[in-house]
């Protein structure tokens, strides 16, 4: 790593939504939008692991049809398949809040955070 | 929400994204993608086919398909297979590769152009896996739209 | 078959959980096959601690040829995913099995008015299994997909009643809470792997070299357990969740918050065991949060009125025990004759108050799961006079309270003896709220006594009756337990919680793989 | 098999416990058994004595449970402000709660203190 702001570049994108998703979740009314929140911190993780796994100059490790100076040089493809599972949690995480905000909106008739709040004390 | 534009385009659509699904799904050892890719992708097909139909007609289609049982069944195929690595192995060990099985073809070292037949149990799970995520993805956007359209209705 | 217990662990609660759809409308048939998985899951986890506590730690890797080939001929680092069981997981895992099984045999009729039983008992398998894949797995980035699995079948649970808008709301911001934290725990996980490029808690342990990104990293995953586990001041999703949840479910629930806890201390312990100085700071700031989070839960449980939320509020302020007594240990690691002295029975209080906690805590929320069966209401002004209807109940929260309130001879009495005794050694303040504690858990549970079961007999509930006998069940067992672990202390915590606690202590022998490699 | 828990600075054993049970438990006995018999029941002494008034129903003489402990509650009526105003029940202040404990605990840990 030498340092240069290129290099960086996607660490300092994964800062910067980072502090927006938290930002999000943290002074947004609307449920929908606190649910977004988490997706845009859940694209941060995502793209920081992806970030991590780049290699200059790696080939990505599928032998099918690869040219013939990938051998040896294909990166380990463990940061993808991290992000592929954190993924799919993902999505069954967002259908369930989703779900969970569908139901909120009908018993209490509304989506702002700060009504919806029975539970508390 | 449908219109004549939607419709077209979804008939034209929807067996390509299904076929393109389902690629993905069985090609899953040997080309980027594999089980949840493919089978979101597939699923997509049958989301613009809920999408692009009425109400009614979606409902009465869908009560018939045995959506939730194809997720178990997913689920337990991919346990299953998984199991299969118990035989003097260890939980997933691949116990099919290179057996002579269906889809246990020898694996060739190095660059190839790609043989259907290897993989051994990563295609199994591939194909379980795909089942079950399009299942269930396909159930999870089937929920919201009833849920949806019928509060259109009532409103 | 025994060295693929691991495996099997988490694998039997998973068939269960599929196959429980496939029932259906048949709710008996589903209820009683969940009662026979998370049974024969009981049976399991105690033929695998039998195996740790007499042979070590358990290694079983995924894919491999035998289940001990960690390190593959040629390689240096561990390239599979990896179960690694010690003591302490495998007491966790009896916990986790144990609760599973009370609480299915308690929703059996708890919940049998209820739709969508199958799906419910899914969950219930679902949460077991994700419960026990955390507290077995040696891979960091293992115990985030499993912390997600019990995290999402957890707050589906807790919205499981969807006719109230109440328990939507607590399965939101249960789901955002644990959803928030794991994704911080996947951050430091990819923090350890851009480092260290390897995913295995032994191997990073090993090879950890305490920069400030490591800190970073520890602190992203501490503040993440500590919030999933309700210390003080991240706790106010606890009291939503568990009351909104059903009472069935609430045993395993609460063994989820604490499979968080032992994730705290497996990385306090195992991954920063090696660092010398920072490991004090580590214990202060936990010892801190756990006397905090006693007494602040403490007090607010005071002032409830909702039965189940006031035990819910307790449940924090217990935490807070634990928190104390790993911490206290945690501070001395580095200093034997200290650890010796009173480090080493400081974490077994910690330790044992785990198993404690969850079991009277169970039958608690378990009599206030019955109250609720029978009146319908929460609120505790408007119970009274129970007691003649309720006998057992009222016999069962009664065993429950004294246990809560630390009272010989029931079970909580020796864990917070021993927290007591120790925590004094180390700064004496400390016991002093732990005791002021205890006195106002005391007097809280006398209020919750004498406002429900005592009293004139009341005319709304002249024609209430006793809870079925399932429920029954699930209670006398628990109340059993509370009052043979308060008889027999020393033999559970020499068979159980000392070999928890030294395979804490030993934390060489977990980072050579159980002497592996 | 020896049933004594030993700690750090006592024992625990159950045989002794249920020794002292029964001790306190004669002692108890000896000193309820020196009391006065005169307590009758199915007669006036058993119901209460309101001036005169009639008993009113069973429902209202209850204690609430809301009024248990309303002296200790109201003593420390500046610390429950306190508690009741950071309990807001609202979704956000959970995480904003997260990220202001996480910030310290690191700032902790990477040595700022």
């Amino acid at each position: 790593m030498n340092g240069s702001l290129f290099v960086n570049f996607p660490f300092i994108v994964v800062a910067l939504l980072l502090a927006l998703g938290f930002y999000t979740i943290g002074f947004k009314r609307n449920l929908i939008k606190v649910v977004i929140g988490v997706e845009i911190l859940e694209g941060a993780v995502n793209m920081f692991i992806v970030a991590l796994g780049y290699v200059k100059g790696g080939y990505a490790p599928i032998y099918t049809q690869a040219p013939q100076e990938a051998v040896g040089k294909m990166v380990l493809p463990t940061p993808q398949a991290l992000t592929l599972t954190s993924i799919v949690i993902g999505v069954a995480v967002t259908a369930l809040m989703l779900a969970f905000a569908v139901n909120i909106y009908r018993h209490y008739g509304t989506l702002d955070v700060t009504r919806v709040r029975r539970l508390r004390g | 929400m449908t219109t004549t534009i939607i419709k077209t385009t979804t008939r034209l659509l929807a067996p390509l994204i299904l076929v393109f699904g389902s690629y993905i799904i069985l090609h899953g050892h040997l080309t980027p993608g594999g089980g949840f890719q493919g089978g979101a992708v597939f699923a997509s097909g049958l989301i613009l086919l809920i999408v692009a139909n009425v109400r009614d007609k979606v409902q009465e289609l869908f009560e018939k398909t045995p959506l939730t049982q194809l997720e178990s069944l997913g689920a337990l195929g991919f346990l299953g297979i998984g199991l299969l690595g118990l035989m003097s192995y260890t939980f997933l060990k691949n116990a099919i590769a290179n057996s002579g099985f269906l889809f246990g073809g020898t694996t060739p070292q190095g660059i190839n152009p790609g043989y259907l037949n290897t993989g051994g149990t990563l295609s199994y799970l591939n194909i379980f896996v795909g089942t079950k995520v399009l299942a269930g993805l396909t159930s999870i956007i089937l929920i919201f739209f009833l849920i949806l359209r019928r509060e259109r209705d009532e409103w | 078959m025994i060295e693929h217990l691991p495996a099997l662990m988490v694998a039997l609660p998973l068939f269960g959980a599929f196959i429980a759809p496939l029932f259906k409308k048949h709710y008996k048939g589903v209820s009683i096959w969940a009662i026979f998985i998370t049974g024969i899951s009981v049976v399991l986890s105690l033929l695998l601690t039998k195996e740790v506590v007499t042979n070590g730690i358990i290694m079983y890797v995924f894919g491999a040829d035998k289940p001990t080939l960690v390190l593959p001929s040629g390689y240096v680092v561990p390239i599979r995913i990896m179960f690694e069981v010690d003591a302490m997981g495998a007491f966790m895992a009896i916990s986790a099995t144990l609760m599973s099984f009370v609480g299915a045999i308690y929703s059996y009729s708890h919940v049998k008015k209820d739709t969508g039983l199958e799906k419910y008992y899914a969950l219930l398998m679902l949460l077991e299994a994700g419960i026990l894949g955390m507290v077995l797995t040696g891979d960091l980035f293992n115990l985030f997909v499993f912390l997600e699995i019990a995290g999402i079948a957890g707050s589906a649970l807790v919205g499981f009643r969807n006719y109230r808008g109440e328990a939507s709301e607590a399965g939101i911001k249960y789901l955002m809470v644990s959803s928030v934290a794991s994704l911080m725990v996947l951050f430091a996980v990819g923090i350890f792997y851009g480092q260290y490029g390897n995913l295995n808690l032994a191997y990073i342990a090993k090879n950890v070299s305490f920069n400030m990104v490591d800190m970073i990293a520890l602190g992203l995953l501490f503040a993440s357990f500590a919030m999933k586990c309700g210390a003080v001041p991240m706790h106010y999703w606890v009291p939503d969740a568990y009351t909104e949840v059903p009472a069935g479910i609430n045993p395993p629930l609460l063994v989820a918050t604490y499979a968080s806890l032992y994730a705290l201390f497996r990385v306090s312990f195992t991954l920063f065991a090696n660092v010398v100085i920072d490991l004090a700071r580590v214990g202060w700031i936990m010892s801190i949060l756990g006397v905090l989070t006693m007494f602040i839960g403490v007090t607010m449980a005071l002032i409830q009125k909702d039965v189940k939320r006031l035990m819910s509020y307790h449940a924090i302020s217990q935490t807070g025990y634990m928190l104390l007594g790993v911490g206290v240990g945690l501070t001395v690691l580095h200093d034997p004759s200290k650890l010796a002295e009173f480090g080493r029975d400081a974490m077994a209080g910690g330790v044992f108050h785990i198993i404690n906690h969850i079991i009277y805590k169970s039958l608690l929320l378990m009599t206030a799961g019955a109250l609720f069966y029978v009146t319908g209401t929460r609120n505790l002004n408007e119970m009274g006079g129970l007691a003649r209807k309720m006998p057992i109940t009222t016999i069962s929260f009664m065993i429950g309270a004294a246990a809560i309130s630390g009272l010989p001879p029931f079970n909580g009495f020796a864990s917070k003896f021993l927290i007591y005794e120790t925590s004094y050694r180390l700064n004496p303040l400390l016991t002093v709220f732990a005791m002021v504690t205890s006195v106002l858990t005391l007097a809280s549970f006398v209020k919750v006594f004498a406002s429900a079961f005592l009293g004139p007999p009341l005319e709304k509930f002249e024609n209430k009756r006793e809870v079925p006998k399932p429920m029954i069940v699930a209670m006398l067992i628990l109340a059993a337990l509370c009052i043979l672990f308060g008889l027999f202390p020393n033999v559970v915590l020499d068979k159980l919680v000392y070999p928890a606690v030294d395979a804490l202590i030993n934390f060489a022998q977990y980072h050579s793989w159980g002497g592996l490699a | 098999m020896s049933f004594t828990l030993t700690t750090p600075s006592g024992f625990w054993n159950p045989l002794f416990w249920v020794i002292f049970l029964a001790l306190f438990g004669l002692i108890a006995y000896l000193i309820y058994s020196r009391g006065n018999p005169s307590y009758k029941k199915e007669s006036d002494q058993v119901r209460p004595y309101l001036s005169g008034n009639i008993e009113p129903a069973k429902e209202k003489v209850q204690v609430k449970a809301g009024d248990i402990y309303w002296g200790f509650i109201e003593a420390l009526k500046g610390y429950y402000k306190i508690l009741e105003a950071i309990h807001t029940g609202d979704i956000r202040d959970y995480i904003l709660w997260y990220l202001g404990v996480g910030a310290i605990v690191t700032f902790i840990l990477i040595g700022g203190v």
